[in-house]
């Protein structure tokens, strides 16, 4: 029990170099499905240590903290790695069929071991409690993105991988500065010491100039609005599978370091009073919802029409944040955990689609609802989760996200919102009009439902859709509790 | 400057004069590594997609004011930062004052070797070495992914031949590099266990160790090297890197210390941080030359490719 | 004797530093790519030789000493050799001396090259 | 006053020169080349934040006082390693995109990657006439 916090990180990475030991395809299928299973079981016990005795602090090579690096589990990162280690889980149950026809036989292999390292990037990075290995960590699950996003099999994935290589690049270093400039203030890089230490130095210039690198850094992973351009493409040409973790799962995760960085590392205080941050991040979110709404419309691949989606999705996430208040902190952490569900669930179903078909173009989908039709009903149920009906996990988090919004008296960005998610109504709209009230293309009459590995994964996501839509006691009060502690209440 | 060559020698020069400013600097292990890495690998693999790809670069400028515009906002906020900034070299800036000291004054006691930038790599950070060894392994990983080519086996007669023909050619520089590789080796061999005292480590080796395989493998043909050091083979060693390092953290935990901790590996403390900084630092050396053949393999492999094809077509067009 | 060593020493020291200087005038004045480098190769050589000679007589140790003895036969080594490939390279490449370009420079240099 | 921060400014100049040939250059070899530069100069600032006036090399020996902070050379070593890494991957991109593709300027690949999917969108509206 004392070591869960390392052995949730160490298990998957220790993982991937054994699957190149094991070689053969479908034995290391079996070996990152367990692996993926045994870090959700991990997360779990997590939460569950953490709930009931507070913060835990695991001091790697047993040096004390400024010294040595730590690892630091509170309620906000026992979510996040509960949402991580579940898609990853889920998703792999479809990674062996969805990859057959999308993936080379001779890199099967290499895709595992590309994927689990993936996630241990991402699990690094939010349980590490130091600045710099945030840096670290943040490299091991971008390398292996850009490698997985090339793995597509248009060439068009190539040239997306690039540009993400390059932004992905630019914003690390930009990270990779401000944690220079912070630490040339204070002279340490663990992120307890520095909420320390930075407000004795908060009004220096270089501070300020270290906040807006970090920042912008994580905005350009995040694909926060006006930085988004390399996200759409990225999202559209990799493999299926790969799509779907990342959707669930990447943008969480940048999330989840914006936060950290605003309240735990700088301060409330600092990042919202000091700075515009909360004019700022309303502007931005709003304008990616709607900029990004308005161009998923016209969108002719549905893979690219969910991509934008994901850019409006954030922006709503981002809005939460903006308010500075308990409710909206909850809001966005509610949102993050719903969002991974219904994306996944999503682009789950697509790679089925595009395991039948072949591709993911709109007009291809005409008539597929009698043809797939647990999968189409998968799509539309996600669909109508992201404009928020009752009954499916969306709905709950946009009503706190709403509730949060009158709390502060925002009637007009109330609005604005709701008309973004009327927005979202036109785009699901068309794909349901193409599913269900168009005759099928003659090329695609004999194509037959998904898989059953799909299924499963699918339906997996969309129950946990429902359920969460209508219990929502164990969301809500993590969530809640998490945003409480990050302001410095007693839960 | 549109020809690319030209670019990618000022790289390297640029790399290399770094290096000598990190020695001003004091910083002697950094200076080793980027002179190895910025100056050595980085230029070499450079030049390798270069041949590829060809030389010449369209000089039309892409969005010239939008970069002008980013430049400018991004570094005059830089300049904006710099203004409270510690002056250069002063002692009395906080990063001198408030962990460092513990490095500089403790570290002989705790960990006993000389070298503080060795300890604090392999011992205080242990686990963003480990990271750093898992994100090279990524980058194999991930160019094994994008580049691999099947491999057709290749008859020995050719080989013999191509050989030959090639001996005639490189005749002066194979002579030398067959006097050099070993003492290259050797001199490798020299900075992985020498870390601990000098600068150093497993890391300068590794790259030092592979440039001297690539130098063999440029001279004397792809397919010789392989007879010897194989594809599989190079996969199996960069595992067995991170593997290595790992386990030294695994049988930590398992005799009942934290992650990584070294002092419960033997019954004296210092020793069992001498004994997990050596084993750590063998492992980060298997995955770097491993990882680094396996790059230049990959690169090379695919250029053979493409000439190949090339001749093909130019045959099929005649 | 110490007087001695330091005024051997710096002797060295100035030689090679004179010739380093003379191979930069060199890369400057010359007009070809061949003579260039002939100028840079050679004095290399000898100049950082001069050089390397010159710090061993200052050396204070035997390790030191035997340090700069390696890179001096390293040096003796590979600059020759690095010459060597560059020109070759350039050979390869079909770049072509600049020989004595006057009024019958064609001829000179067909007859010289076919 | 000035002298003492004269070092950062350098850097200053040597990271926006990376930065602006990683944005304004087509050819993505020298985008590549841009990035390492850019990185390159990111390492000179933490270096030169690492030195004490009068310091040595951090390598404990007899009659040595003074030494430079070891700390952010450790990060540097880590973060050369990540940087060749990106680099090295770029690179088997770049080989990726000039046989696939025939082109490695970025103009080109936007023009050839418009052009099939101007064919599909014909496709389409055919398809659904």
């Amino acid at each position: 029990m004392l070591h869960l916090p390392i052995l949730q990180v160490v298990i998957p990475l220790m993982a991937a170099p054994l699957c190149l030991l094991l070689k053969r395809p479908q034995l290391v299928w079996l070996f990152a499905l367990f692996v993926s299973t045994v870090a959700f079981i991990i997360s779990l016990l997590l939460l569950q240590q953490v709930s009931t005795t507070g913060v835990i602090s695991y001091e790697l090579g047993g040096w004390q903290a400024p010294w040595g690096i730590e690892y630091r589990i509170d309620q906000l990162n026992a979510l996040l790695l509960i949402i991580i280690s579940a898609t990853s889980t889920v998703v792999l149950i479809a990674a062996q069929t969805s990859i057959e026809k999308e993936i080379p036989k001779n890199k099967h292999t290499l895709f595992y071991i590309l994927y689990l390292l993936s996630l241990t990037g991402m699990l690094g990075i939010v349980s590490t409690g130091d600045a710099f290995n945030v840096f670290v960590f943040l490299e091991i699950s971008s390398l292996s993105a850009y490698s997985l996003i090339a793995l597509g099999k248009k060439r068009q994935a190539l040239w997306a991988s690039f540009q993400y290589l390059i932004m992905g690049t630019i914003g690390a270093t930009f990270i990779l500065i401000g944690i220079g400039l912070m630490y040339q203030m204070t002279g340490t890089l663990n992120m307890e010491d520095l909420s320390q230490r930075l407000p004795q130095v908060a009004q220096t210039k270089t501070v300020f100039t270290a906040f807006t690198f970090i920042i912008v850094g994580i905005c350009l992973k995040l694909a926060l609005f006006p930085l988004h351009l390399w996200l759409p493409n990225a999202y559209a040409y990799a493999p299926s599978i790969v799509t779907a973790f990342f959707a669930a799962t990447a943008t969480k995760v940048a999330i989840y370091l914006l936060i950290r960085f605003t309240f735990t590392v700088f301060g409330l205080s600092f990042s919202f009073t000091t700075l515009p941050l909360q004019g700022l991040f309303l502007v931005l979110g709003l304008m990616g919802i709607i900029v990004a709404s308005s161009a998923a419309i016209y969108q002719k691949n549905i893979k690219h029409l969910f991509a934008y989606s994901s850019i409006a999705q954030v922006g709503f996430i981002i809005i939460g944040l903006s308010t500075n208040s308990v409710m909206g902190l909850t809001a966005t952490l509610l949102h993050l955990f719903n969002h991974a569900i219904m994306k996944g669930a999503i682009f789950l179903a697509l790679g089925a689609v595009v395991y039948q078909i072949g591709n993911s173009q709109l007009v291809n989908f005409s008539g597929l609802g009698r043809k797939m039709p647990l999968t189409m009903a998968a799509i539309v149920i996600g669909g109508l989760s992201l404009i928020g009906v009752p009954l499916t996990a969306g709905f709950i988090s946009k009503w706190y996200l709403l509730t949060a919004l009158i709390e502060n008296n925002w009637w007009p960005v109330a609005i604005l919102i709701l008309l973004g998610s009327l927005l979202t109504v036109i785009y699901v709209w068309r794909i349901v009009e193409v599913i269900y009230f168009k005759e099928p293309l003659a090329e695609n009459t004999s194509v037959t439902e998904a898989p059953i590995l799909f299924l499963i994964s699918i339906w997996t996501l969309i129950i946990a859709n429902f359920y969460f839509g209508i219990d929502t006691r164990f969301s809500v009060q993590l969530t809640q509790s998490a945003a409480q502690s990050l302001f410095g209440l007693s839960p | 400057m549109n020809d690319l060559f030209a670019v990618v020698m000022l790289l390297g020069i640029y790399s290399l004069l770094s290096a000598s400013f990190f020695v001003a600097m004091d910083a002697v292990d950094v200076a080793f590594t980027e002179a190895a890495v910025g100056a050595g690998i980085s230029t070499l693999l450079m030049l390798v997609v270069i041949t590829m790809t060809g030389r010449k670069e369209n000089t039309k400028r892409h969005k010239p004011f939008l970069a002008l515009i980013v430049v400018i906002f991004t570094g005059g906020l830089l300049l904006y930062g710099t203004f409270d900034i510690p002056h250069f070299g002063s002692a009395d800036s906080p990063i001198h004052n408030h962990v460092t000291p513990r490095y500089i004054n403790d570290s002989i006691n705790e960990i006993g070797i000389p070298n503080i930038v060795t300890s604090v790599l392999a011992s205080y950070r242990a686990f963003d070495t480990f990271g750093e060894v898992v994100v090279i392994f990524t980058a194999g990983i991930g160019i094994m992914a994008l580049l691999s080519v099947a491999h057709h086996s290749e008859d020995n007669h050719k080989i013999a031949a191509v050989n030959d023909s090639m001996h005639e050619r490189y005749l002066v520089i194979r002579i030398v590099s067959k006097i050099l590789i070993p003492f290259i080796l050797l001199f490798a061999l020299y900075v992985q266990f020498h870390g601990d005292f000098g600068p150093g480590g497993g890391f300068q080796a590794g790259v030092i160790f592979a440039a001297g395989i690539i130098l063999y493998s440029m001279l004397f043909g792809l397919s010789i090297t392989r007879k010897v050091i194989s594809q599989p083979f190079i996969q199996i060693i960069s595992a067995v890197g991170v593997l290595l390092y790992g386990s030294v953290g695994l049988v930590s935990l398992l005799q009942g210390g934290n992650f990584f901790d070294y002092n419960v590996l033997l019954t004296d403390p210092v020793a069992g941080q001498h004994l997990g900084i050596l084993l750590i630092e063998l492992g980060v050396g298997c995955t770097v030359t491993s990882v680094m053949i396996m790059i230049f393999f990959n690169f090379a492999e695919r250029r053979e490719l493409q000439q190949h094809n090339n001749i093909h077509n130019k045959d099929l067009e005649s | 004797m110490d007087v001695l060593l330091e005024i051997i020493a710096s002797l060295c020291l100035f030689i090679g530093s004179f010739i380093c200087i003379s191979g930069g005038v060199g890369i400057l004045r010359f007009p070809d790519f061949y003579t260039r480098m002939h100028a840079v190769g050679v004095t290399d050589t000898l100049g950082a030789g001069m050089i390397l000679i010159g710090l061993m007589f200052y050396s204070p140790d035997f390790l030191t000493l035997s340090k700069l003895l390696i890179i001096l036969l390293l040096t003796l080594l590979i600059s020759p050799t690095t010459s060597h490939v560059l020109a070759k390279a350039a050979m390869q490449n079909e770049l072509k001396p600049k020989l004595q370009q006057k009024d019958s420079d064609k001829e000179l240099n067909s007859s010289n090259y076919s | 006053m000035i002298t003492g921060l004269f070092n950062n400014w350098i850097v200053i100049v040597l990271m926006m020169s990376g930065l602006y040939i990683v944005i304004a250059h087509g050819n993505l070899i020298k985008k590549l080349i841009g990035l390492s530069l850019f990185q390159t100069s990111v390492f000179i600032l933490y270096i030169s934040m690492a030195k004490v006036e009068g310091g040595t090399a951090p390598i404990l020996a007899e009659n040595i006082k003074e030494l430079s902070n070891p700390l952010p050379h450790v990060l540097i070593l880590t973060a050369i390693v990540v940087g060749i890494s990106t680099t090295a991957l770029g690179l088997a991109l770049v080989i990726r995109i000039k046989e696939a593709y025939g082109s490695i300027e970025e103009e080109d690949i936007q023009i050839l990657d418009n052009l099939p999917q101007s064919k599909t969108q014909k496709k389409i509206m055919d398809g659904e006439q």
